[in-house]
């Protein structure tokens, strides 16, 4: 097997006294999805910020294609080109239009040409069947074309690595579905993935592997029908049990 | 229980389900709801109006027949001779104007400055955080009045080699520096009110420190902070005519010696006129803006 | 002749130290006169000292030519009062505008002898709490709130002699307006101020009296110039000739009017 | 792909999952992670540091060497003389706070007043939200000096029975005015912030108009602006001293008064400083107080 | 059958030339709960602020009781004593703790005794199991408290009719659980409800009847099992196949 894209190893991170991550190891091979599930407050998003070198981790190492970039000396610009994250919500920037979205970071981090940037944006919301929003101002769309946009700007910059935090948490019901299957596309086309998520239709579609969080340490992971419809940990029984019966129909 | 009145389902005769016709007429009942809250509201407005008028018309009479009436007149709102000498305040107002420009354009450049410095978060800046905290404290703290006689007068007499002693550049740097202390505060609650997300969004696409400030940080910051920051431009406008006591003659100024010659104070009323057809506009804007702002805001999540 | 042979001697002597070529003025050639704005009746008339009528604008260009410079080499200029005391270069060679020389000022600033000594005094209207008032006593004892205007001597005689904490106004226009409305009984000003602002300015005003020799470290108006200004001297030399040679007591007696013309608080 | 390191499943053996124990201890290479981080830190606090020192340094060494320096510090800095005006300067002082204690509450009923009428919604207001906005557009623009001289010297003139021609009280008046058409602005900000729900909330629960002002919109909106008022507080204890042209001895003016009499201009910085023991705990308090309310804001969404 | 606790007839709602809600009629009898569906901007959340005579009808008759309370000369503030209203979010107001908050109304508008409104508050929030975070401020609990104190509010007043707007819209699918056992809590006690919902759970618990709102009509009405089951109009198939294809789960 090829080296994997990501590899978390012992990783722990701390708020002052409070330790909200503590013993996180877990690999991301290439073209796989890997879902991190567990309670609010559990560290999910924690986690893909440490990832992204949001925050500062207080031990362990974080390996991007073999790179290690959790060290002193690494430049956080330099890494952060290689992945994309969109968060729960306040992705966009609501001064500038959707295509100003887009473009911003291959013209400005990347230094593409702005008509090389625009032409591919065009083409990427087209093929997410946004291309007429693209001169609109985000707080013209609905949440889910938010978020889509968001995915659409992460991935124009070609990321080894995608991170997606409860990227529909936000949205209505209605609104998930075409977010879901903007992932479920991603997925196909061989994107690598970390996403942090409630839905367990998400965990069921795209992961390879769904990991369950707990207080800061990862109780039960493996593949999502085994988690999902057969948990061991009785922790994890307990809190699937309750998604269940939130389960909306 | 839903009542099968004039509806019926699967109806769909209609071009489009949206499409609700210009068909409705007002029914009786709604008629006569209407005549009665037309007549209460026009009761309503009718006591308002009345009160108003009342209020401000009897203030008007008490006014006119007061026993100094024509004294206060005379001495006040004498308006053949606060023409006359209009060209003279005017005159002045082009002081107040020219460092309004000066002074502003100068205090959005500095103040913008001071107010990136306090909000960075490099531990290596912490000396500097802590000098412009200072720097922003003392000159809101202190009448802008003492900034500048201790500036205009005070730097005149180090007799500093290539140091102007001219007090209009003087009073002028003075007007800045405490203005850019104000400025700097509101720029930096601009900036502060901007979510963390928006920067953690625009550092996760690989936007540098400088980058993130330049393209998301600032341009919202600097939105949300315009009603404020007219206002403080309203300020400047009014206070720029403290450096008059430098013997510079500024709008106030030029009524004040006019006043002081002939000791009737209509110059001073003609310099409120003055400053109210530059700042009222300006108010107005303010208002709309933030008005704009408030239901952009009030919009989402309404219940 | 004898008198004449000195005079004139005296005039080349000052000639070599004090003729327009030698002094160190601002623009040489130039004298630069600083008064206030605006300059008031009596001192100045109309407000324009450049046509040299009033007392102090025929002083500054008395003491011009005594100092060899005609009336094209005057250049006049504006000040305020802080910016005239303020350290450091100043915008004119002399300023007039009724400074009193005092000790304590003279360590900031230079003066030249003084050209007119006047005595403070309270300006009233008729029928007010100072109306008949004929003692310095009766003033303290009459209750009155007394105004002055900030920088003046007259301040301090409000305190010096009466006791009394002053109302303090930026210059006399709003002390006559404040007295006007009846907030302050009585107004102190210069002899000659009271003259025209009693007369003219307030209506029914009345001067109530003089306060004489009120404040000892009062030493009369004087010449302002910068502090150790190398021409301080040539100008006192101007004003001890122009009042030796009886020009100044002319101007007086032309522009202000005689101190007699008011009743002295015992 | 979890890898099996140092985890097992299912292990209960710990009391509690949530227990993660004092057993932890830095692995070796956070070790030199958190020795090359530190270093990097003292490295660039060093470097501010010295920069800052060089540049305060340097500017002191301007001061202090230049011509004039000996001059300036007798004239600005003569600390045995200022010492000695001090008390006046104080008892001058003592006119602003009082004058700030009266203004500023009749300002916090007054300006409240006129913010609740221009956020009133009733129709029957129409004509006093329109007279309460011509009020607060006309009193923000003209400099505050004209308005106490308009109404110091103005008001007397009229000569009206039964009413005041003290110079304190009418100053205090026309500082009020002033001062409530620029409270009334912030608290109306304030107001207008309130989402439109909590009213809806409120009203939906059977309380009345007044009601929910009082209980709901009031008590969120004056915290909300809290600090927007602190800094005009700062402002007001500043501007008092401006009633000093009515003939009223404040701390600046007897800080004048110092100075016309010495020609030294060391009162002037006195009075600078007694306004900092003043003004500086306020922003210090103020500066606090927006931290805590953006902090709380930042918190709800945290992404 | 006796009369319906609400009857709304005809009503018409116009925001300036948009029209909003076009002939709506129906009736709510005493102990029963009618569920709005339907897809956002449909004219949910207006028809129950028109039924709280917080917006102004432009035709129609609304009837509480058989009482007009949509007149002219109806004073708001009485007819609100008789209704509970509990919004989509910001319910709560945060600078009052949650007693605070329920005993607001009893004790300014019903004018009860201090003590006896605290008494009642604890009574209720001991039933629903929230008697514990009495003191504190709603910013502390979770969305789901924070809706369960919102309702608990509402009905500390005994209202004869509850509105019910979206009130799980805002929160975590884990949490809507919590609050809907609540809601089938007040059913089963009689309480008369009129509900805005996106979840299907809901509509299927506690609805006698479930209109389908499309645009600003009734578009379909009927029990919960025909609409949701078996719809027959198109546009309510598409739109419940819509929310189906995204349920979680
Ligand atoms: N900046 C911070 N300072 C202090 N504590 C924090 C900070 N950010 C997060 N925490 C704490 O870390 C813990 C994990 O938070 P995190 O946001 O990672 O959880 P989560 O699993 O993403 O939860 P949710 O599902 O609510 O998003 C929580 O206890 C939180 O209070
Ligand atoms: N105050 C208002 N002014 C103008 N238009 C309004 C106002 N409130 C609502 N509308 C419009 O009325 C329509 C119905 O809105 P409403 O909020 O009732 O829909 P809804 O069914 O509750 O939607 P959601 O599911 O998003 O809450 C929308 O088109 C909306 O734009
Ligand atoms: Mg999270
Ligand atoms: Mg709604």
């Amino acid at each position: 097997m090829s080296t994997p894209v990501l590899r978390v190893e012992k990783l722990r991170k701390t708020f002052g006294s409070e330790i909200v991550l503590q013993d996180i190891s877990f690999t991301v091979p290439e073209h796989t999805a890997t879902v991190f599930i567990g309670a609010s407050g559990s560290g999910k998003s924690t986690l893909l910020r440490c990832i992204n070198l949001l925050d500062q981790i207080d031990d362990g190492v974080i390996k991007l294609d073999d790179h290690d970039i959790s060290g002193a000396d690494i430049d956080p610009d330099e890494v952060r080109k290689k992945l994309g994250m969109v968060f729960q919500s306040f992705n966009l920037f609501p001064h500038m239009t959707v295509l100003e979205n887009i473009t911003l970071a291959p013209t400005k981090v990347q230094k593409v040409k702005n008509e090389a940037a625009i032409h591919e944006a065009f083409e990427l919301l087209d093929r997410f069947g946004l291309k007429e929003k693209a001169d609109q101002y985000p707080d013209r769309l609905s949440g889910g074309q938010q978020q889509r946009v968001a995915i659409i700007r992460s991935i124009a910059r070609h990321p080894r690595l995608l991170l997606l935090d409860e990227i529909t948490s936000a949205l209505d019901p209605v609104l998930v579905n075409e977010v879901l299957s903007t992932v479920r596309d991603l997925k196909g086309e061989g994107m690598t993935m970390v996403l942090a998520t409630h839905e367990m239709g998400f965990a069921k579609q795209v992961a390879n592997e769904v990991c369950y969080l707990h207080a800061g340490r990862i109780l039960e992971w493996g593949a999502p029908t085994a988690i999902l419809e057969d948990p061991k940990h009785p922790e994890t029984r307990e809190f699937i049990k309750r998604v269940h019966e939130a389960g909306r129909l | 229980m839903i009542e099968n009145q004039g509806r019926r389902i699967g109806d769909n005769s209609d071009p489009a389900p949206y499409d609700f016709g210009g068909a409705w007429q007002p029914s009786e009942i709604e008629l006569t709801r209407r005549v009665a809250r037309r007549k209460r509201n026009q009761r309503n407005a009718l006591i308002a109006a009345g009160s108003s008028a009342v209020v401000i018309g009897s203030l008007i009479v008490v006014l006119v027949t007061s026993p100094g009436w024509i004294a206060l007149r005379d001495t006040f709102f004498k308006w053949a001779y606060g023409v006359e000498i209009l060209p003279k305040i005017l005159l002045g107002f082009t002081t107040n104007m020219t460092l309004t420009v000066i002074a502003g354009s100068s205090v959005a450049i500095i103040g913008l400055m001071i107010a990136l410095i306090r909000t960075s978060r490099t531990p290596a800046l912490t000396p500097f955080r802590f000098l412009a905290m200072i720097y922003v404290d003392v000159f809101r703290g202190i009448p802008m009045l003492l900034v500048i006689l201790l500036i205009g007068f005070g730097v005149p007499a180090l007799q500093l080699k290539g140091v102007t002693n001219n007090v209009l550049v003087l009073g002028t740097i003075a007007v800045i520096i405490t203005y850019s202390a104000y400025v700097a505060e509101v720029i930096r609650s601009g900036i502060l009110t901007i979510h963390p997300s928006q920067r953690a969004a625009a550092r996760s696409l690989g936007l540098s420190h400088f980058q993130t400030l330049r393209f998301v940080v600032l341009p919202q910051a600097i939105k949300r902070v315009t009603p404020p920051l007219l206002n403080d431009l309203v300020a400047l406008i009014k206070d720029t005519g403290l450096i008059s006591i430098l013997g510079v003659t500024d709008a106030v100024r030029a009524a004040q010696i006019q006043t002081a010659k002939t000791f009737n104070y209509t110059p001073y009323v003609m310099a409120a006129c003055v400053f109210l057809a530059v700042t009222i506009p300006l108010t107005r804007a303010t208002d709309r803006m933030l008005r704009r702002t408030l239901e952009r805001q009030n919009a989402q999540g309404q219940a | 002749s004898a008198a004449e042979e000195t005079a004139t001697e005296s005039t080349t002597d000052e000639a070599v130290i004090c003729a327009p070529e030698s002094l160190e003025t601002l623009t040489p050639g130039v004298l630069t006169i600083a008064t206030g704005e605006p300059a008031y009746y009596p001192w100045v008339i109309d407000d324009a000292p450049e046509s040299g009528q009033g007392f102090e604008a025929a002083v500054a260009y008395a003491v011009a030519a005594q100092l060899g410079y005609d009336q094209a080499a005057v250049t006049w200029v504006r000040t305020t009062f802080d910016a005239a005391i303020a350290p450091g270069p100043k915008t004119f060679d002399i300023n007039l505008q009724q400074y009193s020389i005092t000790d304590q000022r003279r360590e900031v600033v230079d003066f030249s002898s003084p050209y007119y000594k006047a005595n403070q005094t309270i300006i009233s209207f008729k029928g007010s709490k100072l109306d008949g008032v004929t003692t310095l006593q009766g003033v303290a004892d009459a209750g009155a709130k007394l105004g002055a205007a900030v920088g003046t001597t007259s301040l301090e005689v409000i305190e010096s002699a009466f006791g009394l904490s002053p109302a303090v106004y930026n210059d006399n226009a709003a002390g006559v307006t404040a007295l006007k409305n009846q907030q302050i009984d009585g107004l102190v000003v210069d002899l000659p101020t009271a003259f025209y602002l009693a007369a003219v300015e307030i209506p029914d005003g009345i001067i109530v009296g003089q306060i004489e020799g009120s404040d000892a470290s009062d030493q009369g108006f004087g010449l302002l110039l910068a502090k150790s200004s190398p021409i301080t001297s040539c100008v006192t030399q101007a004003v001890d000739a122009i009042r030796s040679s009886g020009e100044l007591a002319n101007i007086t007696s032309q522009w202000l009017a005689d101190s007699a013309g008011a009743p002295v608080l015992q």
